[in-house]
């Protein structure tokens, strides 16, 4: 469990890193580091699935963000808001973040989830009937394609409707000559 | 061998490579219910193989491998071919997304392929539909701005 | 305690889009974003010295009945579904974003607010 | 007739994915009329499935014959079908005026297929009984709007949809999060599972947190005035069928109805809840009346009215929730309260929808929104302007028309439950939009036609048709409030549903 904690704080600590640097190609590269840290996460949590699925997702989205900043706008950025929108910014979150803190505390310990104690949680029936009700060995399968099929049906819409909208936004002709409209 | 694309090595060894990655995906998708990766692994992996051709070789060459028109073909036909899934559990067994298959007509053994009904079939769709989407999506930034001047 | 750190990730994303002047620093705080509420989700899901929801046939006995120890220690699969779904709508909405910076640079030529007249906030 | 329900979301969904194969260049009318005819088939579905709510109260289905412990459930219950109908009767006319609107854009095939899809996110969210589901339709009716907002390319489109997108996509991130922390509470989705199991484990500021981060994720997809930076940058910048679409149903949908379903039937009202939402949305009303005023582009003009109005809806919703936790003793008076709410959010779509479209069909013959170029239009486009007028009147609560009848019933609750300071802003802001629109008449249609439109004219074919269709609804809804039994049958099962709460919703599920 300790190489957890240790991961998460490469975790945090890249995500610094990706902000502050002032070069766009440093921070995309640390932006993706904190997506494979987290696929090695989602290991030691077992959940492989997603760690497979992280790992090939956190690819593609390298290689979009880099075809964003290659020969773009590398040099240094302007630094950001003035300093008084800063620190307003910074006061908010720190509120915010004591109380997401003091929220998290009232969740059940890291270790000991709540369907455990709770009988007769899906997640027990999932796990106890999971593989007789649908013949799936791989129970994250069976709970994404038979138990929850409908989200996962909305899932490749999600993905459906956001590349329609990428080529929609990138077609090179959008308007015709505005002519008249005819009789 | 045209000088779009990378250097003579990375375009020499892209071509087993490939295939390989190409393969990896498939394996994913087809033991989705078996093992961990599934439909969406799967495809992303697939997408993967073809975008690592598009870097290597330049995009005339990916094009005529895979035009974008059929990608978006594709990509409907995948999501269209889940949907039928779902309305054929909604025929035949009542109610929509019902694995019919499994409870009706093909149980099949645990743990081996032909075992789980729908879900293989479902992977199948998604794993087709995620690649091909994904792989317009990478193709249309890439194409974008490069050489097609900005008539608007 | 590992909650907080989570969350501290998800601060920092937030902190991102709301400071941060340029086009492609935003994109990165909202995938940062997202990045720390799927970690949250599949933390919840944890069990001390669980396993893989995924049985093999050492799990299976022969009629297809499920040993007790697998159930009582086995994580929860239903997060890791949702997380699944999760990090494709990540990856739609970044296509998206990137397809709509790329769009906005080539009519002005820089990722920076300052200079696009029109973003007000 | 249950078998139905899933028709509501797989219909659009399939002929989206069709839509994209179909749109050729040859095949192009051929599209547009396959769409038409799916809108229109929905809105007879949403119709016909009227007789039988009446006849039992909530429909749901299991999907996938799963028990609702574990699988997913659909709810169709008054609140539901109202946002269901009113979905279908406004994306009917904004896909027909589209049908005709859209030639000057390329690419028409992928408008249809993300009209579609946005369709199929609004029917989703209405219809989940989960709330991850909920989450995932949401994100599909956003990710669609996002794309239809910059479907333009032009600079200013490109802009607003970007920050619309980074906004909306803090809203969903927060949404999320929001379930993170009640499935970590409750294990369970479901939303009635979850309700009992709050109930039963009792109340921790984990769901506190939860409760706040869902007002705040759903009120940026509401547009409430803290987070409402969006909305008078993404809405002007949409095609005109989209924003009529955008405006009318979008906000409603994702925002009033996601929060009203959370806070009434899933967390009960607790705490001050009632005014938090009251204060929510007076401060969306006067900022958007007095935003409005000054603007002189006609569509910022109607999205700064969009936010105040959207305000009335959630003062109302409010109301209703003080009054609930006061007591059965205010019981009917909460019920009147959250019936001119309800009221309001029908009214509002349709004749928002309307002016809107006007403000397209008025773009699509001078080439400009702006008030000081415009100008004299009364004589060259009757039928805009009859449309324009309607819309207007009824927007600013004159007496005949649709708006009156529900800012009258907010006002007489208001009144009568002792809140007179917020009777009080209702009318001063009702006021304020009466002067933004006599405003927006003097300068576009009234006074001299300028020289530079040359040969303006009415718009033709099935624009026309679709402003028809909104100005009869427009004028039909004052009806619903009057006529008992018309009211008896659509608003009263809706505002049960509100006011019955937690206790009702579970009782649903289970029997």
């Amino acid at each position: 469990m300790v190489l957890f904690y240790i991961l998460l704080a490469f975790m945090i600590i890249a995500a610094i890193i990706a902000i502050e640097t002032r070069d766009l190609l440093s921070s995309v590269v640390s932006v993706s580091a904190i997506g494979f840290i987290g696929s090695l996460i989602f290991l030691i949590l077992q959940a492989p699935d997603i760690a497979i699925t992280q790992i090939v997702v956190e690819v593609l989205a390298l290689i979009i963000l880099i075809r964003a900043t290659i020969a773009r706008d590398l040099t240094t950025i302007a630094e950001g808001r003035e300093f008084f929108g800063t620190v307003v910014c910074v006061a908010v979150l720190l509120v915010i973040a004591l109380a997401t803190v003091r929220a998290a505390d009232a969740l059940p310990v890291f270790g000991r989830p709540a369907f455990a104690s709770i009988e007769g949680s899906p997640s027990q029936i999932y796990l106890r009937q999971g593989s007789r009700d649908t013949g799936a060995a791989n129970l994250v399968a069976a709970v994404i394609l038979d138990y929850r099929a409908y989200d996962t049906l909305g899932e490749a819409t999600v993905l459906f409707t956001s590349i329609i909208g990428a080529t929609a936004i990138l077609r090179s002709r959008t308007v015709k000559a505005l002519q008249e409209p005819e009789a | 061998m045209n000088d779009r694309g990378m250097s003579i090595i990375v375009k020499t060894i892209t071509g087993p490579v490939k295939v390989l990655i190409f393969l990896f995906g498939i394996n994913v998708i087809l033991f989705g219910h078996l093992t961990p990766g599934g439909g969406f692994a799967g495809g992303v992996v697939l997408a993967g193989s073809y975008v690592l051709l598009m870097l290597a070789f330049g995009k005339g060459y990916a094009e005529q491998n895979l035009p974008t028109s059929l990608a978006s073909r594709l990509d409907c036909i995948g999501a269209l071919l889940f949907a039928t899934v779902a309305c054929l559990g909604a025929i035949l067994a009542g109610s929509f997304f019902v694995n019919f298959l499994y409870q009706r007509y093909l149980p099949g053994r645990l743990l081996d392929l032909v075992s789980a009904g729908t879900i293989p079939l479902s992977n199948l769709a998604i794993g087709l539909k995620v690649g091909a989407s994904l792989y317009l999506v990478v193709v249309m930034l890439s194409v974008f701005g490069k050489d097609t001047a900005d008539k608007v | 305690m590992a909650y907080a750190l989570c969350l501290l990730l998800f601060m920092i994303g937030l902190y991102c889009v709301a400071v941060k002047k340029n086009l492609v620093k935003i994109v990165i705080g909202l995938a940062v974003m997202e990045y720390a509420v799927n970690l949250f989700l599949i933390m919840l899901g944890y069990r001390a010295g669980g396993v893989a929801p995924i049985l093999t046939r050492s799990e299976v006995g022969p009629k297809g009945e499920l040993s007790d120890i697998f159930v009582s220690r086995a994580v929860d699969p239903l997060p890791q579904a949702l997380v699944l779904t999760a990090i494709v709508i990540s990856l739609g909405t970044l296509a998206l974003l990137i397809a709509t910076c790329i769009r906005i640079y080539s009519r002005y030529g820089t990722f920076d607010i300052t200079q696009i007249r029109r973003l007000k906030g | 007739m249950t078998g139905w329900m899933p028709a509501f979301v797989v219909l659009p969904l399939i002929s989206a994915f069709v839509l994209p194969i179909l749109g050729g260049r040859r095949f192009k009318p051929v599209a547009t009329v396959f769409a038409n005819l799916v809108t229109l088939a929905l809105l007879l579905l949403a119709l016909a499935w009227l007789p039988r709510l009446l006849a039992e109260k909530v429909a749901t289905y299991r999907v996938g014959n799963w028990d609702p412990r574990v699988g997913i459930l659909m709810v169709l219950d008054g609140l539901s079908w109202l946002m269901l109908a009113v979905i279908a009767i406004v994306s009917a006319a904004a896909m027909l005026f589209g049908a005709r609107y859209m030639e000057q854009y390329t690419a028409k095939a992928k408008y249809l297929s993300l009209f579609m899809l946005m369709l199929a996110g609004m029917n989703g969210v209405v219809l989940a009984g989960d709330l991850f589901n909920l989450f995932v339709f949401l994100e599909i009716a956003s990710i669609a709007s996002y794309a239809l907002v910059g479907f333009g390319c032009k600079d200013e489109q490109l802009e607003a949809s970007f920050k619309y997108m980074v906004i909306g996509g803090v809203g969903s991130s927060l949404i999320l999060l929001g379930i993170a922390l009640v499935y970590g509470n409750a294990a369970a989705l479901n939303m009635a599972f979850v309700s009992k199991a709050i109930s039963s484990y009792g109340w921790n500021n984990g769901l506190t947190f939860a409760l706040v981060l869902f007002v705040v994720g759903f009120g940026i997809k509401a547009a409430v005035v803290p987070f409402h930076a969006w909305l008078p940058d993404a809405h002007p910048a949409a095609p005109a069928p989209i924003s009529a679409m955008l405006s009318g149903l979008l906000i409603k949908t994702l925002g009033v109805y996601g929060l009203t379903r959370v806070i009434f039937n899933v967390f009960g009202l607790t705490g001050s809840i009632g005014w938090v939402l009251i204060g929510l949305g007076l401060a969306s009303m006067v900022t958007g009346a007095l935003l409005g005023i000054g603007q002189w582009d006609v569509k910022r003009l109607l999205a700064y009215s969009s936010i105040s109005q959207v305000g009335y809806i959630f003062a109302g919703l409010g109301l209703g929730a003080v009054l609930l936790q006061l007591g059965n003793a205010h019981r009917d008076l909460a019920r009147w309260a959250v019936l001119g709410a309800l009221l309001h959010l029908a009214n509002h779509a349709v004749y928002k929808a309307l002016l809107f479209l006007t403000s397209g069909s008025i773009e699509m013959a001078t080439g400009t929104r702006q008030m000081d170029r415009l100008g004299g239009l009364a004589q060259r486009m009757p039928l805009t302007r009859a449309a324009c007028l309607i819309g207007s009147a009824s927007i600013a609560g004159i007496f005949p028309f649709a708006g009156f009848w529900s800012k009258l019933v907010l006002v007489v609750a208001a009144v009568q439950a002792r809140f007179f300071w917020l009777a009080a802003a209702m009318v001063a802001v009702a006021v304020c939009t009466l002067i933004m629109y006599l405003r927006l008449h003097r300068y576009v249609f009234l006074g001299p036609l300028p020289e530079s439109a040359g040969m303006v004219r009415d718009c033709q074919g099935s624009m026309r048709v679709a402003m028809l269709i909104l100005t009869v609804v427009t004028l039909a809804m004052g009806l619903v409030l009057i006529v008992p039994q018309v009211r008896g049958s659509v608003l009263d099962p809706a505002v049960d549903v509100v006011v019955g709460g937690v206790k009702q919703y579970l009782a649903m599920l289970e029997g």
